[in-house]
């Protein structure tokens, strides 16, 4: 009887990532096409639209560093709630949720950075201010890059979950001061004319490339977050299996 | 509670000479600041409050990493997590107790740097004040950080960088504030007043955050 | 007043070390747990105390006559591997500070200082800093913690390591007055205790069985 | 430097981070793919003997 | 020796989390300065090579202290003092793998920190070749305070009071060699050559100060 | 081959802890300590470690018949009440580093580390880090530390404190086959150690006595 309960709650403790894995390779394939054929689109359209008056070729560098962008911050937000899932209801699959997310959202956040200095350089004539806007993006990829140095310096992959989720938590303030910085300092930085309450400003020849391109940042993300989780997943379970064979081993070796 | 706070004090000075270690760090990094700017007195006095405030942050930093993790290798730590009385208020106390070993002797000190600096009477009175009512939050954010160190066999540098990020927010008010003080335009009271702000802010979140860390970190 | 433990299961890292461990302790009783090395003693100690979440079970402790219920480690005290005692500071301060810090529970008194130090047969060296204690002496002193500020419950890892012979009597000792004032002990050992009347928890890492209460 | 140049660069780079990530999570899916399967060439045998081990101890 | 040497390495690094930690942290102090003294990049590249030198010596700090403490705490220590091989070579062993960890990452990471403070190719280089030369004579000061701290149950004040004024010397050669290389009267081969004589006194000083004190402490 | 202490006095902080001991072991002999808590075994291990400078009084080794003489700390290994591994290194780690650090002594060889964990039954989970392991596991690594490195003396202190009891078999084979092979083994305890033939040191705090040869 106690066998049975155990290998149960055992199996269910396992169902939710295996049912999770087989949705991923359903879902998978799907998503890589769509992200790829939006890149495509999104590509085409922004090497095809016109040039600003004001800021010439360069405003094509909007369409990859505003994605970018906007996703080191949505990246941050996806990992804050998955942060959440851990502690309140200590789903695994929320552990593995925001690990697997911390490189991606380093990555992104390192392109916006670059792409930004390498916009800053011909618009402002320097590579970098040490405004508000650009520190607190810093501040953010070093966060990212302390949150992975964080889970790399333990190995029990739960309770570096935990840990890490309360300090993911408090570096939520961040966000907010990423996203209104550019109102509560006046900085060089361009102030948001896309998302804001009253209706994006931005003109409409450059707002599609601009959507689509996002779009197309947004669907990558969700498709290496998948295969990340999966990843990490998989990881886990290589550990588990090896230490139970380790323990076996015990088993037999000392009766 | 008051015995956790004065057993805390006592440790402090007893065993790392904490109070000690951070002035004269401090005092280190204002000596050396100079050299860099060179002899302008001038300049010296107009960047004084920034490095003041900076020397004290990175001081903060010292013996930060082993406010929990003391207690948890003599096992002391396993005591307090099972106490009744809120572990939020634990944390707090102990936070205070940290605060009045290490950041309180450096806000007496600051006087004396703000002479090195050539700082006048009403930026030395300005800075003192918001290291008064800025230091506090430093420790509060610090102690989150402390309480993630736990789950690490050592702490140092990591728990550092997971710090000083979030305590960017206090410099900048307490730097802007000192300048206000000083420079004419500027009003001193908004950019005070979000440093108290600030400070009850992290008053509630830092120990909120360690509670937690150290609740799920305790194994 | 009683302690109960109901299907408890609990996991170290990702292992399950133990599961579907059952008790109930009533006033006045304790408990042995042995078992070979890294069966789990430990473990489900610390589960008890409150410091590990189990997998599975609760551990619960009701008093007046079951009305009222708290969770265990609220009624606890822990003395586990470590002394958690400070090297720095005299035994005295020590002792002053886990008193104060504790508190006593409800209704009760625990002893003063002198008269703990006194229990555990080390009453002139209170002034001394604990780290200049040889390890029988620490553990002692560990011990007159558990005296200085009352517990009904006392929750014990491997007790009497380190202690000399006549310490395991003064040991017995101190827990028999505790079970007669009503209190519950659990505790983990590889040597015999000495405790009259106390159920044996013998853990078996997967398996367990209750042993009858043995002398 | 013309306003081109900065252009290609950052799509450059920006790619190249990209691409890195891409690969980087392809790569490593691969390798845990391959372990996995080691392991199960190995772990029927030594779950089974667990299996037959636990209920042994009953 | 090379034994001890890999494993405090893969202490420090194991437990810290990598070579990563210390240009993190290198690039987390550096980032919280333009937040004290303003984004205004002349100054900024002028208190540069102070602020790069005093990252260093932050870094240096924090955890130096436990060199010895935490092998007492385990009884390493022990078994280390009872060996044939001097106890001096063993002390040197570990500051070297102290400094490997800790300092050695900044002093690679140093040449990025210069961009970030918009310091010139000159000063840059200065920068690094005089942290790579003087911040060991930090680690092994560091050592010898460590020592004493193991040796003292509250030898804490002292440790702070032989460390930090030891290290100040090193720190003003080491950035005044470094505003030498930039500014034009100043020669810069003066202080360097000191620079490195103090780092070769202190690589004896130190660890034969550590070990004295360690032979001395085990009780 | 043979180890000689004599007229031994040592002191803590201020006081006199013991004097005038003296004792001689020659090769394959082992010495049991015993004697109540804070009677002074740990204190005459550590100047038998050369970790205390006695008072008066010195402990040397001589080889090759008595030619050569060396200081005994040298050609010792101790373990003491904590076990001088790293929480953070994995057990494997752990053991390869004293091995590389301690090297065997002259013309020995020392197990791999492999055997030694098969000697102390735990020939498994070297690949966990030593934190993970349980507290007498913990013990039997720091045991197994004893036969990496090969010193033809062993200093122990409390040695099966932690043990369960068929670790306790396992240790008095390791001695065994120490003492077999022309070791020395000096153990303090409280609990018989099943020693063949080993002498007896009772410490009394300021008196001693050396009791015959005990079963
Ligand atoms: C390293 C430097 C830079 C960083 C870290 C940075 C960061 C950011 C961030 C985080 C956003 C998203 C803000 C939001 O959603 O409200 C953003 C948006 C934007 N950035 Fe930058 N940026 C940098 C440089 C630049 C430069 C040089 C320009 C152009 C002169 C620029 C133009 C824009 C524009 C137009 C937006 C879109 C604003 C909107 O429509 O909401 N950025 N940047
Ligand atoms: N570091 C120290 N400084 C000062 N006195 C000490 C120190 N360590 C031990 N003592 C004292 O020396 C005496 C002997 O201690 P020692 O540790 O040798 O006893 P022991 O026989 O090993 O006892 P136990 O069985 O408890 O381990 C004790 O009275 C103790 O108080
Ligand atoms: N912190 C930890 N992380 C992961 N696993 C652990 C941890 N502590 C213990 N374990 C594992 O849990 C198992 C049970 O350990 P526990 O300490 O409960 O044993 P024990 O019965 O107390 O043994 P002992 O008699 O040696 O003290 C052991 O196999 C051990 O390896
Ligand atoms: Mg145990
Ligand atoms: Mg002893």
């Amino acid at each position: 009887m106690n066998d049975t309960s155990l290998a149960i709650s055992k199996f269910s403790d396992l169902a939710n990532p295996t049912r999770f894995l087989a949705l991923v390779a359903r879902v998978l394939p799907w998503f890589a096409c769509l992200t790829a054929a939006l890149f495509a689109v999104g590509l085409y359209l922004s090497f095809t639209t016109e040039g600003d008056y004001q800021q010439g070729e360069t405003v094509r560098i909007m369409y990859v560093h505003v994605p970018a962008a906007w996703l080191s911050m949505m990246c941050y937000s996806v990992m804050a709630l998955s942060a959440i899932g851990t502690l309140v209801w200590r789903h695994p699959l929320a552990d593995v949720s925001h690990k697997a997310a911390a490189p991606l959202g380093a990555a992104f956040t390192l392109i916006a950075l670059i792409t930004g200095s390498l916009w800053g350089k011909p618009m402002w004539g320097t590579w970098w201010v040490w405004d508000a806007r650009l520190t607190s993006v810093f501040v953010l990829f070093l966060m990212y890059l302390g949150l992975i140095a964080l889970n790399r310096s333990m190995d029990d992959a739960s309770k570096a979950a935990r840990v890490s989720s309360v300090l993911i938590l408090v570096g939520f303030v961040n966000i907010p001061i990423i996203k209104f910085s550019v109102e509560w300092w006046n900085t060089l930085h361009q102030p948001a004319s896309v998302i804001r309450l009253d209706g994006p400003t931005i003109d409409p020849e450059f707002l599609w490339p601009l959507l689509i391109m996002a779009v197309a940042f947004t669907m990558l993300f969700f498709t290496l977050h998948l295969m990340a989780m999966r990843n990490e997943i998989w990881r886990r379970r290589i550990a588990t299996q090896r230490r139970m064979a380790a323990r076996m081993a015990g088993r037999e070796a000392s009766p | 509670m008051i015995a956790l706070f004065f057993r805390d004090l006592k440790l402090s000075v007893r065993a790392g000479g904490g109070a000690l270690i951070g002035v004269l760090f401090f005092m280190t990094v204002v000596a050396v600041i100079p050299f860099g700017v060179g002899p302008d007195l001038n300049l010296l006095s107009r960047i004084g409050p920034a490095i003041v405030w900076i020397g004290a942050l990175l001081a903060a930093l010292l013996g930060l990493d082993r406010l929990f993790q003391a207690d948890r290798d003599d096992g002391s730590l396993d005591l307090v997590l099972m106490q009744e009385t809120p572990l939020v208020l634990t944390v707090f106390v102990k936070c205070l107790a940290h605060w009045t070993a290490t950041s309180l002797p450096l806000v007496i000190a600051s006087p004396l740097l703000g002479l090195f600096m050539n700082m006048d009477e009403v930026a030395i009175g300005a800075v003192m004040l918001t290291l008064l009512v800025g230091s506090p939050a430093i420790t509060f954010i610090g102690a989150a950080g402390a309480a993630v160190a736990v789950a690490l066999p050592r702490g140092g540098l990591l728990v550092s960088i997971l710090v000083l990020p979030l305590a960017i927010p206090v410099l900048i008010f307490g730097v802007s504030a000192s300048y206000a003080a000083v420079q004419e335009p500027a009003p001193f009271m908004p950019p005070f007043l979000f440093l108290i702000a600030i400070t009850l802010f992290f008053a509630v979140i830092g120990p909120l955050a360690a509670a937690l860390a150290l609740r799920n970190a305790s194994d | 007043m009683r302690l109960t433990a109901e299907k408890l299961a609990a996991r170290r890292g990702e292992d399950l070390i133990f599961f579907d461990i059952s008790f109930e302790l009533h006033a006045g009783e304790a408990m042995v747990l042995t078992g070979r090395n890294g069966s789990g003693k430990s473990t489900l100690l610390r589960v008890v105390a409150g410091l590990l979440r189990p997998d599975r079970g609760k551990v619960e402790f009701r008093f007046r006559d079951g009305e009222e219920s708290r969770p265990a480690h609220e009624v606890s005290q822990y003395l586990g591997h470590r002394n958690a005692m400070k090297q720095e500071l005299t035994v005295r301060e020590n002792l002053v500070f886990w008193r104060d810090f504790l508190g006593d529970a409800e209704g009760e008194r625990g002893l003063s200082v002198e008269e703990a130090a006194e229990a555990v047969g080390l009453g002139s060296i209170t002034h001394l800093p604990y780290g200049y204690l040889s390890a029988g002496q620490q553990r002692r002193f560990a011990m007159a913690k558990l005296i200085v500020a009352y517990r009904p419950v006392w929750i014990l890892d491997e007790p009497t390591a380190a202690l000399d012979t006549s310490a395991d009597e003064m040991f017995a000792g101190l827990v028999h007055a505790h079970l007669a004032r009503g209190g519950i002990a659990i505790a983990a050992t590889h040597q015999p205790l000495g405790l009259r009347g106390a159920k044996t928890l013998v853990m078996r890492g997967f398996e367990y069985h209750e042993a009858e209460e043995v002398l | 430097m013309s306003h081109a140049f900065y252009v290609y660069l950052s799509y450059g780079i920006a790619g190249l981070i990209i691409l890195a990530l891409i690969g980087w999570v392809w790569l490593d899916g691969r390798a845990r793919q391959a372990e996995l399967k080691v392991l199960e060439a190995s772990g029927m045998r030594r779950r089974s003997a667990a299996a037959k081990a636990e209920g042994a101890g009953q």
